[in-house]
């Protein structure tokens, strides 16, 4: 057992809370787990395969893990900056949940993957993360594996539609939008996707269509993805939940990039700094306008 | 049974000479931009499918699209004139699906059919011939022997194709299969080839029956009277609530009616494909909501598969082909699912509810 | 879906939605009406109260609905009527715009302006400018594109 | 004509009932199908604005009168909003009937009957007492017991005064306590204890009760307690739809769906029902 099951065992049989969210392997892969007796703890598992932010359950949109208690939630680095964002928006009190920070040496593309870490099976969000070791946390387990393997697949591919004219990126973009369902995945395993009500779910006004047509496809990406401006944490999750592997962690990578380089802002895992959609600055850049 | 031989070039020459005469011919094809998924997608020629691969949606989509025009308006004032969707639809051939996705459309035409026809869905059937691939079983998600299918099943299929050395051997099931082959599939001479048929058949079958048991026919009952276990608390803690799993299925048929203007004084109203996994599905004008949160959505659909739908059509509404399971985000599986419903329905009913 | 000559010919008139806040630039396009000011007829100005009321679903629908190019104007920055609308509009529609190019929109379609009310030459300028600009790229389609899971 | 297809309609009279409940009445525009037409009480449609959708609602005039059909809406969603701004000679989709009736022709024939409504499900309840009422002489006792938040909420107010003048129909009309106005003449208090007031037998009689969940919740056992059987107690589900004809899948309660099996119930049915409703 790893200090991670002692942890959780301990934290459960004191009653400190009453569910611990972590990792179990599942029938395939790696799945989240819900374990609220202690003697369950020692299923919990943490590698490389543990792919799934799980600061989405604590979103107040899941109902029925909100009625289970107290929640204890294993996060990476990047999850706990999901966990901020939530507490950042008021959808969840810091003193309601209790944070258990795992160090992390990078996870793979998909949760049925193997274990092993190659440039080729090795997240994008790895490449960018700054925080192997959570800070925001109550407590921190396990020691720190060595560092992800590097891969540039993400930055290439946002290089070389930079480059492209607009004509071209739009051939690129519609073709993969186009394959769209409408199924919303990438909308509920987003952990800051926390509206009551989406704008997608809205018919008065319906901004966005409900057809699974070109047109209704990109109005609801775009949309989303503004909403996230400044917002996301780039767990990647939006994009590993499509089941028509669409790059949507581009359009989200690609803006929270945008919003760095605009506003000085990088996603953070410190719950008191403000959002940058939520404030301005007098002197903001603003060549583009005339 | 009428088993058959085609050869590659035949198969090839059959696909081209469709083509040339304005029928689409669909069949998997490789992603741009993931080498391991497939589509199904209209082909050109016979070398761009991938036969074989289990394509990330099911062939649903060729006969109950995502987006199906019902009517197009035109208003002006009050006045409004309507323009009905047609009915004749162009021949299309799907080649290469397979069994599990086929035997959704014998499956989904009884509820097409429960007193009124769905003429959009028929029209759509009768314009498709199905050309299935015999399955070899693809990996642990695969349980479609469970549940009354199989991987060499003809359920649905017009024809199915067994690859042997030098080609294809082709089941005829139906007789828009064995037009679509005509003079092109030719008498079997080597009798050796037909044992190696029932020998390929059996392997593929012995190798998802190991997944999963056979779903038992009191399974329907037994669900309908546990509607109130406890088990429906635990299962779905995981799940998302997104849906995925509804629209890569290629039995889930719900879907929702909606009007866009497209124009002033112009517009179309089209179903859509919707999933009762979400919120919205149910949820009265009012605001009240009869499943309110995920532990009765997620109900609902395996209720929907495993007891509303064979209770009232016979046929459980899953064919096993276990993309749910693939494509969730939260790791829920609806195979483990039946599994642990299984094992549990030797126990005591826990009531419906009241 | 609305047809278009076009690109290439000199006959292209391009179709401008103006979302404008009703304190400046409403009341500065009413200033260069009333001077008399000559201006292209390409452009339908909808009032907005603010700047910041601009949702960038009103910019898609346009878009959709067959415009060529937007323009989207309000007060100089410290001039907004309600103190600060403006500079989060100015936020938003950096990000927007950014992300409306990455999808490939050139973002010489969508125009933003400062115009107060009394520069009713700048709005002039401002809108020959977004014309000049879209005439250059020629009619805009692909929002209204609807191809892909519709068979019919 | 494939099964989505509307009928056409022509908006022929537009009656205001209370602040936010609009009666529409529609004529076919194809004469041939406003011949071939009919339908049986308890029935419902689908109801269309082009360009903002479809909505359910039953049929609120009675097949006994033929030639046109009633819609009494409540102004809450996007449909109903549009419906609103609908005028006299304006075009809208209806399609239907769709569902299961209430047994006037059959167990309930030659009973007495109760009628128990809520706000604006005396829509529902209207088009079975003015088709009892167009056949009096096949049934006995008729009593019709209605009711609202407040005099202005009453729906069908021309009807009411119209069956009170009635000596074959027993008209019970009550207000919630608050609602009244100075000449309300009515009875005031909760539907519930209105029915337990007015006590009708339950000897040889059947009980059709449509309103809101909560009334529904607290006068069901105000007719136990007077004697109803279940089986007696009839009323109508309303779970969210879309298509009507069993095939969308999303009114479905456990293995019933209730655009096909229903929306008519006993309330022996919805007991043996699961709790999704």
């Amino acid at each position: 057992m790893s200090e991670m099951n002692e942890l959780a065992a301990k934290l459960l049989s004191e009653g400190t809370v009453k569910v611990v969210i972590g990792y179990e392997q599942g029938p395939a892969g790696v799945r989240p787990a819900f374990i609220t007796d202690p003697a369950k703890a020692e299923t919990l598992i943490f590698d490389s395969r543990c792919v799934q932010n799980l600061a989405v359950y604590l979103n107040p949109r899941r109902s029925h893990v909100v009625t289970l208690g107290k929640v204890a939630v294993i996060v990476k680095g990047c999850d706990s900056k999901a966990v901020a964002g939530l507490i950042r928006e008021y959808q969840v009190k810091r003193e309601d949940i209790v944070i258990i920070g795992v160090r992390c040496g990078g996870v793979v593309r998909r949760a049925d993957m193997t274990a092993e870490l190659t440039a080729d099976t090795v997240s994008d969000k790895c490449q960018d993360c700054d925080v192997r070791e959570p800070k925001f946390c109550d407590h921190l387990v396990l020691p720190l594996p060595p560092a992800p393997p590097i891969t540039t697949r993400r930055a290439d591919k946002i290089a070389e539609l930079t480059k492209m004219t607009p004509d071209e990126r739009w051939a690129y973009w519609s073709e993969q939008l186009d394959r769209c369902i409408r199924c919303h995945a990438c909308r509920e395993v987003c952990p800051l996707c926390t509206c009551v009500q989406c704008i997608a779910d809205k018919n008065r006004p319906q901004w966005i269509p409900t057809s699974a047509t070109l047109q209704g496809d990109v109005m609801w990406q775009i949309t989303r993805v503004l909403h996230l401006a400044g917002r996301c944490v780039d767990c990647q999750e939006c994009e590993r939940a499509c089941p028509l592997d669409i790059p949507l962690g581009l359009l989200t990578r690609y803006v929270a990039q945008m919003v760095e380089k605009r506003f000085d802002y990088k996603a953070s895992d410190d719950p008191s700094v403000v959002a940058p959609m939520g404030e301005y600055r007098t002197d903001d850049e603003e060549g583009f306008i005339l | 049974m009428t088993i058959k031989m085609v050869s590659h070039a035949d198969l090839a020459a059959l696909v081209a000479e469709l083509i040339a005469g304005n029928t689409q011919v669909i069949a998997p094809v490789q992603a741009k931009e993931n080498p391991a998924a497939t589509d199904y997608k209209q082909i050109q020629k016979l070398e761009d499918a991938t036969l074989g691969t289990l394509p990330r949606r099911s062939i649903k989509e060729f006969l109950f699209p995502p987006s199906e025009v019902f009517l197009r308006y035109k208003q002006h004032k009050g006045d409004v004139t309507v323009e009905e969707a047609s009915l004749t639809r162009p021949k299309q051939v799907i080649i290469g699906a397979k069994p599990c996705d086929v035997a959704s459309t014998d499956i989904l035409d009884k509820v097409m059919n429960w007193d009124y026809r769905d003429e959009l869905w028929f029209a759509r059937r009768e314009a498709t011939t199905i050309v299935s691939l015999l399955c070899p079983g693809l990996d642990n998600n695969c349980f479609c022997t469970s549940v009354g299918a199989g991987p060499d099943s003809t359920s649905g299929s017009d024809a199915m194709l067994i690859p042997v050395d030098g080609g294809y051997l082709v089941e005829l099931v139906t007789e828009k299969g064995k037009a679509l082959f005509g003079a092109r599939a030719k008498e079997v001479t080597d009798s050796k080839l037909l044992a190696k048929v029932e020998e390929l058949r059996q392997e593929a079958r012995k190798k998802v029956e190991q997944n999963l048991p056979v779903v038992p026919a009191e399974m329907p009952e037994w669900l309908a009277a546990n509607f109130a276990n406890v088990y429906w608390d635990t299962l779905p803690l995981r799940c998302h609530g997104c849906g995925a799993c509804t629209f890569v299925c290629p039995t889930c048929h719900c879907f929702e009616i909606a009007d866009e203007r497209e124009d002033v004084g112009g517009g179309v109203r089209r179903r859509n494909w919707d999933a009762c996994q979400t919120g919205k599905f149910t949820v009265h004008t009012s605001g009240h909501n009869p499943r309110n949160t995920q532990k009765e959505r997620f109900r609902q659909r395996v209720m929907h598969k495993f007891s509303i739908y064979p209770k009232r059509f016979g046929d459980l509404l899953c064919t096993g082909c276990g993309r749910c399971a693939r494509v969730c985000p939260g790791g829920m599986s609806i195979q483990e699912a039946v599994c642990q419903l299984m094992e549990i329905a030797g126990a005591e009913p826990q009531g419906n509810g009241k | 879906m609305s047809s278009k000559t076009p690109a290439s010919g000199t006959g292209f008139e391009p179709k401008i939605i103006a979302f404008v806040c009703t304190w400046c630039t409403y009341t500065g396009a009413d200033l260069a009406g009333t001077s008399r000011m000559q201006m292209p007829p390409n452009v339908r100005v909808v009032r907005l109260n603010c700047s910041s009321r601009v949702n960038p679903q009103f910019v898609m629908r346009a878009f959709e609905r067959g415009a060529d190019g937007v323009i989207i104007s309000g007060c100089h920055p410290g001039d907004c009527h309600y103190s600060t609308g403006n500079y989060f509009t100015r936020r938003r529609i950096a990000i927007f715009s950014e992300l409306l190019d990455f999808v490939g929109v050139d973002s010489r379609r969508l125009t933003m302006s400062w115009v107060s009310a009394s520069q009713g030459g700048k709005w002039r300028d401002v809108v020959s400018k977004a014309i000049a600009n879209v005439k250059e790229l020629g009619p805009f389609h692909q929002f209204s594109q609807v191809e892909g899971g519709e068979q019919q | 004509m494939n099964l989505y297809q509307p009928y056409l309609m022509r908006v022929e009279e537009v009656i205001d009932e209370t602040p936010d409940v609009r009666t529409l009445r529609l004529a076919f525009q194809d004469p041939k199908v406003a011949e071939e037409f009919t339908f049986s009480a308890g029935q419902f449609g689908e109801y269309s604005v082009f360009g903002e959708g479809e909505s359910t609602f039953c049929v609120a005039s009675p097949p006994t009168r033929k030639g046109f059909i009633e819609c009494s809406f409540k102004m809450t969603g996007r449909v109903t909003r549009a419906l609103r701004r609908l005028d006299v000679g304006d075009t809208m989709g209806f399609r239907g009937p769709y569902g299961n009736k209430f047994p006037l022709d059959t167990i309930m024939k030659g009973k007495n009957i109760v009628f128990i409504a809520g706000g604006i499900a005396l829509a529902p309840v209207r088009c079975v007492i003015e088709n009892v009422l167009d056949l009096r002489d096949q049934f006995k006792d008729v009593t019709i017991i209605t009711g609202a938040r407040s005099v202005a909420d009453l729906v069908y107010k021309y009807k009411l005064e119209e069956w009170e003048k009635r000596d074959d129909v027993r008209l019970v009309a009550c207000v919630d306590p608050g609602g009244e106005t100075p000449d309300w003449k009515g009875e005031i208090g909760f539907v519930p204890n209105v029915v337990k007031k007015a006590a009708p037998s339950p000897v040889d009689s059947y009980a059709v009760i449509c309103g809101p969940p909560v009334m529904i919740k607290y006068t069901l056992p105000v007719l136990s307690e007077l004697g109803f059987p279940d089986d007696h107690i009839y009323t109508t589900l309303e779970n969210r739809m879309q298509c009507g004809l069993g095939k969308c899948g999303r009114c479905n309660i456990g293995d019933k769906y209730v655009c096909k099996d229903g929306p008519v119930f006993t309330l022996t049915q919805i007991k043996n029902l699961p709790p999704e409703f």
